[in-house]
């Protein structure tokens, strides 16, 4: 029972790590109809962005402080994320407006080509380490009641508190201001936003810009528990399931969504991978989502596709 | 041409599509301070392409402007987003209405006043939407995209007038709606132009209802203007008649008559 | 004038693995770069050109054959990858070019007999598994002690991951001893429900069969899960600095093989390698990296291709360009000595290699190391593999092979050329 | 563009078109639509909505905005499924039909916001309504011999009269997309006429035409109906249109029906006039 | 005035029916053709056929069926690395398990068990579309991938997972240079090429294009939806089970579950979009590209840093191959968001109204 438990919680916060980066995903898409498969390598690069300003600034400007280190890292990532933003704005999507989603996608794709050379040229390829304090040690809860204790990670409870700030702080953008009307209304058709006035390339950057310092979080978080390096960029594989499970459209799916593959997967590879060889919590993950869109084609909180003749 | 000043004026414009698609060939305009202006011409003609070069929303659908030059208050425009077209007060309402489908017909509405930032004034144009549509107001909470035909169309207007515009492009306005409606939304044209001093460029079919309520008309034919004038005079005009009109030689022809006489070719005879 | 000894370098100098390949590149390169400064083989000027492979085995097998034939043709390659080595063995004997696989590689390729063109140099992972279970069962106190042990193979779900099992499977028949097989899938960056098993089945060892990001994630959820580091056993691919570099603290205790060596930087080579190629700006990484595990694996392959080279000379002219036919024969008869393995300034790194027509490894020599939080320290003896074991399954599988591909052992006659 | 004879040949055999205003043939009753209701959540789309429309007949289907008719004919077509009612079609009952019967059973349909498949040449649009009648598997066409080839040629040629016949020659293999609207409206046509119907649902098919477009669209389907006793039902707005060319008038408003018989009895009746016609008309 | 239609009349629909009904275009591809199969067998190196060519032609071959099913009938898809895996091994395991069946029998047993196995993971299509297809259908590829590490019969029981084939041949014909290589997946490709090319302008083609455009509509026409859709994953992961039993047999000979790993699956798609979504020719047009261009850039870049007088790192090339790989990638799609195919029609269009502009 403590061994269920356990499992069930590292499920509960692997799985909002998964939000964070399924967030992103969520939020461009919900604003410009762009199914961002960079998002990874955003991920990627605000990481390497954080980790090696953390290193240098203090190098630079000649102080020690940890915390001053990685408060100013922190700003000069989100800065930069900011700066791909909007190159990505300028370079990319501009010429692309109105064109239909696989082409995006695709521009997508090339983007994530051009980060990862990019971030490993300026940034480099070792593994670097972002140290935020966040403590390694676990923790043993409910020693007299289970046998052993129920373990829970220090740092994953952090970070799915971070997770869950967010979710709640960017949830009520879209819902409670005009401008995530707007974001809505250029998903669904950018001409017609552009018709009434909307301006795509300022919104673009403002969506893709909140998207990068999402990554920023993700990254650093995400970081903080893996080390920085180029493997981090393959997270984003592990958040689709994810994103669709909960939903492309909306903000609270990507954490329900998080939470039940999170949960799920690891359910899964402790209880029925030793049964088959192991190793299927990916492919759990997929599948699980994949059974539900059966049922719910949209997912479980994504808006109804919408089909008229 | 009336000495009213000239606030849109397009001047010899050539618009490529796709890079090799030629559709406009030299295409001239003026459309005077709170005028009425209709443009006129059969299915390919170009009415649509004008329309989406002066608003420049030309670029989604890979299209350019090669030549000419179109100008809004003296002020060349090739160059700006739609958006910088929005605040100077000029929108447009797309052909086949393209209304956000997953938004409802009210939070359509409320995305046209984008550009507007009072509260108040935003309030106050979905009041006057409301009144000049009734049946949006019914159909206010469904999602656009669920909405029938002529639905979406009163709410591409409506969104449209929501941004409180000085200059508007209407493509095809009537088309899908029922005839009292069409004639609401002339009605409302007139409206809008004689008491809020907007001024009209529309693309229409109807060439009917287009020259009852235009003061001026351009007549377009495979990307070119080929005959302009003031709106009572085309109305007059013989060809007009004969052609938009299907008055011409006195009375109107009866739908059913036109097949004998049009028919040039039997079907699978 | 003489035409030069090329040399192919497959490397991974970018992507998910980048931070192991790098420090192996870079002592490969200095090695060549060390050989030229000191006048090349008996002076024939060594050659070489990197091409990267991003440890993908299309990748791979591009760089291969663009390499192949380039500069004169190459002498050997070294894909640095199991599974490029799985290609590339197919493609070898048809292009007559030797494979050296220092370490790695399939375990079965030791049967020269079999397998003409492979050379797994120094070891196996079908070794390694061997001397970490000697090792175990020597704190055990014995090979007896291990019944009704609990071993977990936490393994990269590749070739590479896999070629141990069947030596584990095999031991643990012998021994009594479970074997928990725990696959994590490439990169290796998500391990929790791993870690979680761990937690749950509480085995007493874990052997670690890691490579990259995967060894540094696995000590990291060990830290998480509490698993003791000290009953951690790495391979000697997850025995490196960067393995641990990251985990700091919290990987002290943890042990992995050395495959001969460790980090080295007071041997004699590092400190030629040092004077001859860094003094003088042509070193390939930072000063500071030279002597680590992974950049002293790298000047040891290099030194191991170079020597084939120099054996080659002994029969085949000295001082002439070999083509990569010959240095092969140098491969299979390989005959390094304390001697010239002291006079080559590896004295203390690397231990007598002899190889011969039917074993194309030379030797199985390795020792554990453990990591204190600040570098790796040597904490075993020497041990060999069994032969005892290994030899009757490396017969088996060549065989296997052999009749899969409809491939003759090769004839006495045929070990001569 | 006047009198071409066509690519067929003598075009003696046909019928004289009836003159307009003499009483024309019609048969028995087609389709027979009973007491439908669709709901959409809380919008009641239609309400016990009974109409029959008879074999040859033009049936126009009018009303306000919103009031159903396009539902009408999704529930004909199998798009929608209605809560209640049945749907007769030549003496067969259906509470549900499906998208593939029906079009196996001869009903064939145009659509209101253009449905055409916009990454296709005008030519294969319209040959896609041909494909209910291929016969070739997926191994023939695959091959192209023989059998598969001639069929494609046969219907190739039939399409290519209806290409004729719709005066969209110049066009053949230019994509969809690509085409003005009022075109998009004759190609949408062309494919539901290759389907050889014997029903024809036509939802708006003038919309954002020109009068002269207008009269050339009533003459396709004047002569679909003639020449070949296509039973039409038609969606209009344009109430000359309508009133020109029906033989019979259903009126829908809100999902009611409020008025059905000659286009002379609508006109004139108060309730449609009130709901819809507007005072000028 | 070279390249115009002008004054080719067509006397039957046949002969407009035809796959190239401009007299130039027939000749240009009948002389490709020639080229391809007598001129560069004489000439290619080595190196270019088993580094480029061959590659190229396998990809080119899954890359056409991946468009059958992304292209014309609008399933993104991707899963289709986990349909050439299941080529390659289904081939791979009838080929070691019954005896002596023809290589080339093998390789189409296992396009059918690919086809199989497309259909099931096919299913869901009728449900989920879009995007979320495109994400679902990952659970294939993950699927897959597990299997063929976790079941060991399907690797005949090899310790290290990896499988492995030699002595390749045809009735006797031992296919064993390059350039045999060359030739034996170029027929393939050639054959594939004219079947689906025919295919996507028979009735099925128009089916698929329908479905995609507008799938209600379609319905409405009597296309059914579920026979359209699970015909494309049949044909598509038939060719794509096909192009993979090549690709291990032919191209690496030995491989395990990472030759068809998620990152193939998107490769293909790249090449899908960058060649042209619902184009035959782009197809090979985005083959061409994904798999030249990085060796290109891999090769040219050291030689343009040597030009300015810098020698670039490995490391350097390999990320400046991949930032100019992704820029290239937003280059094209901005240029033509069509893919190459469609560019490539813009150009013969501009030739045809050559020289004049408009
Ligand atoms: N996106 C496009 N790409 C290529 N050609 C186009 C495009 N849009 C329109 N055209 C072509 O431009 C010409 C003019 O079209 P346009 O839509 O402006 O006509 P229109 O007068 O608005 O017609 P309608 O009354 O039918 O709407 C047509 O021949 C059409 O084929
Ligand atoms: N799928 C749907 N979901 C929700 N409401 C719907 C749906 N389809 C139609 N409706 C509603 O049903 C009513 C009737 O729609 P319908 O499209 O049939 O109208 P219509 O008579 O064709 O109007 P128009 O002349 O404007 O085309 C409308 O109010 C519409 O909003
Ligand atoms: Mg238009
Ligand atoms: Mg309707």
């Amino acid at each position: 029972m403590g061994y269920f438990l356990e499992t069930l919680l590292g499920g509960l916060m692997t799985g909002m790590l998964y939000s964070l980066v399924a967030l992103g995903f969520v939020l461009i898409f919900k604003a410009s109809g762009v199914f961002n498969f960079a998002q990874g390598a955003m991920v990627l690069f605000a990481a390497l962005a954080m980790a090696r300003f953390a290193g240098w600034l203090p190098k630079w400007l000649g102080f020690e402080s940890v915390i001053l280190a990685n408060v100013l890292a922190f700003i000069a990532a989100g800065i930069i994320m900011f700066a791909v933003a909007w190159m990505i704005e300028r370079l990319v999507l501009r010429h692309l407006v109105n064109q239909e989603g696989a082409t995006l996608l695709m521009a997508t794709l090339g983007i994530t080509y051009f980060l990862d050379g990019l971030g490993q040229t300026i940034f480099g390829s070792d593994i670097y380490k972002i140290d935020i304090g966040m403590p390694k040690e676990p923790l043993i809860a409910l020693e007299s009641t289970f046998q052993g204790g129920v373990l829970i990670n220090k740092e994953d409870l952090i970070a799915a508190v971070i997770a869950a700030a967010l979710v709640a702080l960017l949830t009520l953008f879209f819902q409670k201001t005009s401008t995530g009307r707007a974001l809505r209304a250029v998903a669904d058709d950018h001409q017609a936003a552009q018709s009434i006035g909307i301006p795509l390339n300022r919104i673009w950057v403002i969506v893709w810009c909140v998207a990068g310092v999402v990554a920023l979080v993700a990254g650093m978080i995400w970081g903080s528990k893996l080390g920085v390096q180029f493997s981090l960029s393959s997270i984003a594989l592990r958040a689709l399931p994810v994103v669709i499970l909960g939903g492309l459209t909306s903000v609270p799916g990507a954490i329900i969504g998080g939470l039940i593959i999170g949960v799920g997967e690891k359910l899964s590879e402790v209880y029925i991978g030793p049964m088959v060889g192991g190793g299927i919590e990916i492919w759990f993950a997929y599948m699980l989502a994949l059974v539900v869109l059966l049922f719910r084609p949209q997912g479980l909180f994504g808006e109804k596709i919408i089909d008229r003749v | 041409m009336d000495p009213k000043k000239i606030v849109l004026n397009v001047s010899g414009i050539e618009v490529i599509y796709n890079h090799v698609i030629l559709v406009l060939k030299g295409v001239s305009l003026q459309v005077p301070e709170q005028g009425i202006v209709a443009l006129l011409g059969g299915n390919g003609a170009g009415k649509t392409t004008t329309l989406r070069a002066v608003s420049n929303l030309l670029q989604g659908e890979r299209g350019q402007v090669t030549k000419g030059s179109i100008e809004l208050r003296g002020e060349r425009i090739e160059n700006l987003t739609p958006a910088d077209l929005v605040q100077r007060g000029v929108v447009q309402v797309m052909e086949g209405r393209h209304c956000f489908a997953h938004l409802t017909i009210e939070e359509n509405l409320l995305t046209g006043s984008y550009t507007r930032k009072s509260k108040g004034e935003i309030a106050a144009n979905l009041d006057k939407v409301y009144a000049y549509f009734p049946r949006l107001k019914t159909r206010r909470t469904s999602q656009a995209a669920y909405t029938s035909g002529g639905e979406q169309q009163m709410c591409a207007i409506g969104r449209a007038l929501m941004a409180q515009p000085s200059i508007v492009l209407l493509d095809e306005p009537s088309m899908g709606l029922a005839p009292q409606i069409v004639e609401e939304v002339f009605e409302i044209v007139k409206d809008l132009n004689a008491k809020e001093k907007v001024t009209f460029l529309l693309a229409e079919q109807n060439t009917n209802m287009a020259l009852k309520y235009s003061d001026y008309g351009y007549i377009m034919e495979s990307g070119r203007i080929v005959m302009d004038g003031p709106a009572a005079e085309l109305a007059t005009n013989e060809d007009v008649k004969e052609f938009y009109l299907g008055v011409g030689g006195g009375q109107r022809k009866s739908f059913r008559e036109v097949k004998s006489y049009k028919r040039r070719k039997r079907w699978l005879a | 004038q003489a035409k030069e000894q090329f040399f192919p370098v497959l490397v991974y100098r970018t992507g998910a693995y980048a931070p192991n390949g790098v420090p192996f590149a870079n002592g490969y390169v200095d090695y060549l770069k060390y050989v030229n400064a000191k006048g090349g083989i008996n002076g024939v000027k060594v050659s070489f050109e990197e091409c990267e492979t991003g440890y993908a085995t299309d990748r791979g097998v591009e760089c291969y054959e663009r390499l192949k034939g380039k500069n004169g043709g190459a002498t050997v390659f070294q894909p640095l990858s199991t599974g490029i080595t799985f290609a590339l063995t197919e493609k070898a004997p048809g292009d007559k070019i030797p494979l050296i696989t220092a370490g790695y590689g399939r375990s079965e390729s030791t049967d020269g007999n079999v397998f003409k063109w492979n050379f797994p140099l120094t070891g196996t992972y079908w070794d390694a598994a061997d001397i970490l279970l000697q090792h175990v069962a020597k704190k055990e106190g014995g090979w007896d002690k291990l019944k009704g042990k609990k071993v977990a193979l936490v393994y990269h779900d590749s070739p590479y991951g896999k070629e141990p099992i069947p030596l584990l499977v095999e031991r643990s028949k012998m021994h009594g001893f479970e074997l928990q097989q725990l696959p994590v899938a490439h990169p290796g960056v998500e391990q929790k429900a791993t870690w979680q098993q761990i937690r749950g089945s509480r085995p007493d060892y874990v052997f670690l069969w890691g490579w990259g990001v995967m060894n540094s994630t696995a000590l990291k959820d060990a830290v998480a899960t509490g698993y003791p580091r000290d009953k951690m056993y790495g391979v000697w691919w997850a025995g490196a600095e960067p393995d641990v570099k990251d985990v700091g603290d919290g990987a002290r205790g943890y042990n992995a093989l050395a495959l001969q060596h460790g980090a080295e930087p007071n041997s004699k080579i590092v400190k030629d390698v040092l004077e001859l190629v860094h003094a003088k700006g042509q070193g390939t990484g930072p000063k500071e990296e030279v002597g680590q595990v992974l950049y002293m694996r790298g000047l040891m392959a290099a030194m191991l291709a170079v020597e084939g080279v120099k054996r080659a000379q002994e029969r085949y002219g000295k001082g002439k360009w070999m083509s990569a036919e010959q240095a092969r024969w140098g491969y299979e008869n390989l005959a390094l000595d304390q001697k010239k393995l002291d006079a080559l300034g590896f004295s203390g790194v690397a231990r007598p290699i002899s190889t011969s027509c039917a074993d194309h490894r030379g030797a199985t020599w390795a020792r554990v190391h453990t990591w204190d939080g600040k570098k790796w320290n040597f904490t075993s003896d020497w041990y060999e593999s069994d032969a005892a074991v290994i030899k009757p399954m490396i017969k088996a599988a060549a065989d296997k092979y052999a009749a899969e591909k409809k491939l003759e052992r090769r004839t006495a006659a045929d070990c001569q050329t | 563009m006047r009198d071409h004879p066509g690519p067929g040949g003598s075009n003696g055999g046909a019928p004289e078109p009836a003159p307009a205003g003499t009483q024309r043939q019609f048969g028995e009753v087609i389709l027979d639509v009973q007491n439908i209701s669709l709901a959409f959540g809380g919008v009641k789309a239609l309400s016990d909505i009974s109409f029959d429309v008879r074999e040859h007949e033009v049936r126009a289907i009018i009303g306000p905005n919103g009031a159903g008719k396009s539902s009408m004919l999704n529930c004909i077509n199998g798009v929608y499924q209605p809560q209640q009612g049945t749907i007769t079609f030549r003496g067969k009952s259906f509470h549900h039909m499906k998208s593939r019967q029906v079009a196996e059973m001869g009903i064939a349909r145009t659509f209101q916001n253009l449905a055409l498949f916009k990454g296709m040449s005008v030519l294969d649009n319209i040959m896609t309504g041909r494909n209910l009648h291929i016969k070739s598997n997926i191994f023939l066409q695959a091959l192209r011999i023989g059998p598969a080839e001639r069929e494609e040629i046969q219907h190739r040629e039939y399409v290519e009269k209806i290409i004729d016949f719709l005066e969209i020659q110049a066009f053949r293999k230019t994509p969809v997309g690509q085409l003005p609207y009022g075109l998009q409206k004759r190609v949408d046509l062309g494919r539901a006429l290759a389907m050889e119907p014997q029903v024809l649902l036509l939802d708006e098919p003038m919309a954002g035409m020109n009068l002269e477009e207008k009269q050339d669209m009533c003459r396709f389907i004047l002569d679909v109906n003639d020449e070949f006793g296509t039973t039409v039902v038609l969606i209009e707005h344009d109430m000359s249109v309508v009133m020109d060319i029906s033989d019979r008038v259903v009126v829908l408003d809100y999902g009611k029906k409020i008025g059905d018989g000659t286009p002379d009895e609508v006109r004139n009746n108060p309730e449609v006039i009130k709901a819809y016609l507007g005072t000028s008309h | 005035m070279l390249y115009r239609e002008n004054g080719q009349f067509k006397t039957s629909y046949q002969s407009d029916q035809q796959i190239f009904p401009i007299l130039q275009d027939r000749v240009a591809v009948l002389a490709i053709l020639a080229v391809a199969f007598l001129l560069v067998p004489m000439l290619a190196s080595d190196y270019m056929f088993r580094a480029i060519l061959i590659p190229f032609l396998i990809l080119a071959l899954a890359a056409m069926g991946v468009n059958i099913l992304v292209g014309y009938c609008g399933q993104i898809s991707l899963g289709s690395g986990a349909f050439m895996a299941v080529g390659a091994y289904a081939a791979y395991n009838c080929l070691i398990r019954v005896d002596g069946i023809p290589l080339i029998l093998a390789i189409l047993l296992g396009g059918v068990f690919a086809t199989l196995v497309g259909i099931v993971f096919g299913i869901p299509s009728l449900r989920v579309r879009g995007l979320y297809l495109a994400v679902a259908t990952l659970a294939a590829q993950f699927f897959c991938d597990w299997a063929f590490l976790r079941i060991k019969w399907f690797t005949n029981y090899t310790s290290s997972g990896s499988v492995s084939v030699s002595n390749l041949n045809v009735m006797g014909w031992a296919i064993d240079t390059p350039v045999e290589k060359y030739l034996f997946c170029l027929g393939f490709l050639a054959v594939f090429g004219l079947l689906a090319k025919n295919l996507v302008r028979s009735a099925i083609g128009r089916e698929w294009m329908a479905i995609r455009d507008m799938d209600v509509a379609a319905a409405v026409i009597g296309i059914r939806p579920m026979y359209a859709k699970l015909s494309a994953f049949a044909v598509s992961s038939f060719i794509v089970g096909v192009a993979g039993a090549l690709w291990g047999f032919v191209h690496l000979g030995a491989w395990e579950p990472a030759a068809f790993s998620v990152d193939r699956s998107f490769q293909l798609l790249f090449m899908v979009i960058i060649g042209g979504m619902g184009s035959i020719m782009g197809s090979f047009f985005g083959a061409a590209f994904i798999v030249v261009l990085p060796i290109f850039l891999n090769q040219a870049l050291p030689a343009v840093g040597s030009a300015f007088g810098v020698t670039i790192s490995t490391a350097g090339i390999a990320h400046t191959e991949f930032m100019v790989f992704g820029a290239l990638i937003v280059w094209f799609l901005i240029v033509e968001p069509h893919g190459l195919a469609r560019l490539w029609s813009i150009g013969k269009q501009k030739l045809r109204l050559w020289p004049f502009p408009h």
